[in-house]
């Protein structure tokens, strides 16, 4: 399961969409929009995506974690537009007969989704808005062919 | 030929669009439309070291020649997810 | 919260348990019981505990994992009894600012569980039936003083 | 003196008993309280290697010197949680 959704997310839906019977181990993330970020006060969290192709990248991402861990399952999910404080932005679970595989590749699949799935994060905050992301001179997401500079 | 360009986030904004449909010359690679882009909405200009490109929806380099009827998304730095690995990172 | 208990176990109580408004980032882990272990199909799981130890061992996991990592909220729960096929028998939350101390507490704290909380499992499979541990010729939880042999 | 002993799981089944009060000389040790409880319940006997002790709900080691009412708990290799690290483990 990988999905991109502008609803809230529910931790249970990911967790059954990894369940199966030779799974003893189930790892998952929820990460969440939290009040403050740099010194600021961040009064609301606003997500865009490319949707099909941040769905696509997922998909690798799942890819990739199948190939190098025994996993049984993996299943992540992001939501978009506007996110209350406090609630999930991106859920992700990852179910494997041992738990090392579980861990690495749930832990894997979110550093692997900030460097690399087209979603960008804006900050409304007291006096502004900032996209997260374009105001540091970041460069391409690494792990990919770099542009020619 | 022509190509959809699709504008997200920050470049969204600074060009004040969304999509726009694109003629280049054949044989223009990612950086020529770059260029024509820039021509065309000047405000996108200084994201040129951090814009990435995908083409079809795969990341691309620069100097990826462009085909009739390409869907090309500028895309700035990404910044989905959540949650820090350091105190001055997002979130 | 540090919990034994003979009824099933909440996800979703342990991750209110941990949540935190300074908490971007919460890691989970759901360990489930499995129908086959070592070739044998298992018909049923069956965990006891010590009880007031073994919360009193969790606790200090707790607070070695918050010495450790810079954590919000760590909580622990194990189910004893019968424990269906398929069911979580332990599940840990921890919560953080930032993402990798909620992985590592999350990691720790099962890989400690499974080595000093005085908990055992008995699986009954068609022929029989075995404490888990007991009958290989296991020693002292490692990471303790040892007794001495 | 006396002290409380409480069995666990294997030794449990092994012991026929969960609990039971032992009287112990001054100055015994919990080496010593093992010893009169493999007197008592011979089958508890081949578990020496492996059973780890408890007093008072802290891990100690076999030469701890016991107290007039301590509780004393015999800990066969623990197997809580679930899903092994490699596939010859428990789950």
């Amino acid at each position: 399961m990988f999905d991109i959704r502008k609803t809230p997310l529910d931790l249970d839906e990911l967790v059954t969409a990894v369940s199966d019977p030779e799974a003893g181990a189930i790892a998952t993330f929820i990460g969440t929009t939290r009040n403050h970020n740099d010194g600021r006060i961040v009064s609301t969290l606003e997500y865009e995506a490319y949707p099909e192709m941040a769905i696509a990248e997922m998909r690798k991402i799942g890819d990739i974690a199948r190939e190098r861990w025994s996993l049984k399952k993996i299943a992540i999910a992001h939501r978009i537009g506007l996110v209350p404080i406090g609630e999930a932005s991106v859920i992700i679970a990852a179910s494997s007969a041992h738990r090392v595989a579980a861990f690495e590749a749930c832990h894997f699949a979110i550093d692997r989704l900030k460097e690399v799935v087209p979603i960008w994060k804006k900050e409304h905050f007291d006096g502004g808005e900032v996209w997260i992301g374009s105001q540091k001179g970041a460069a391409f997401p690494a792990g990919q062919d770099g542009p020619s500079r | 030929m022509k190509v959809q360009v699709l504008f997200f986030a920050s470049l969204r904004e600074l060009a004040g669009t969304h999509a726009s449909q694109i003629v280049v010359e054949d044989g223009a690679t990612v950086a020529d439309l770059w260029g024509v882009l820039c021509a065309r909405h000047p405000a996108v200009e200084p994201m040129s070291t951090s814009v990435s490109f995908a083409v079809n929806q795969e990341y691309t380099d620069r100097d990826h020649p462009l085909a009739d009827g390409d869907e090309v998304a500028l895309i700035p730095p990404v910044s989905g997810g959540c949650c820090a690995e350091a105190d001055t990172d997002a979130c």
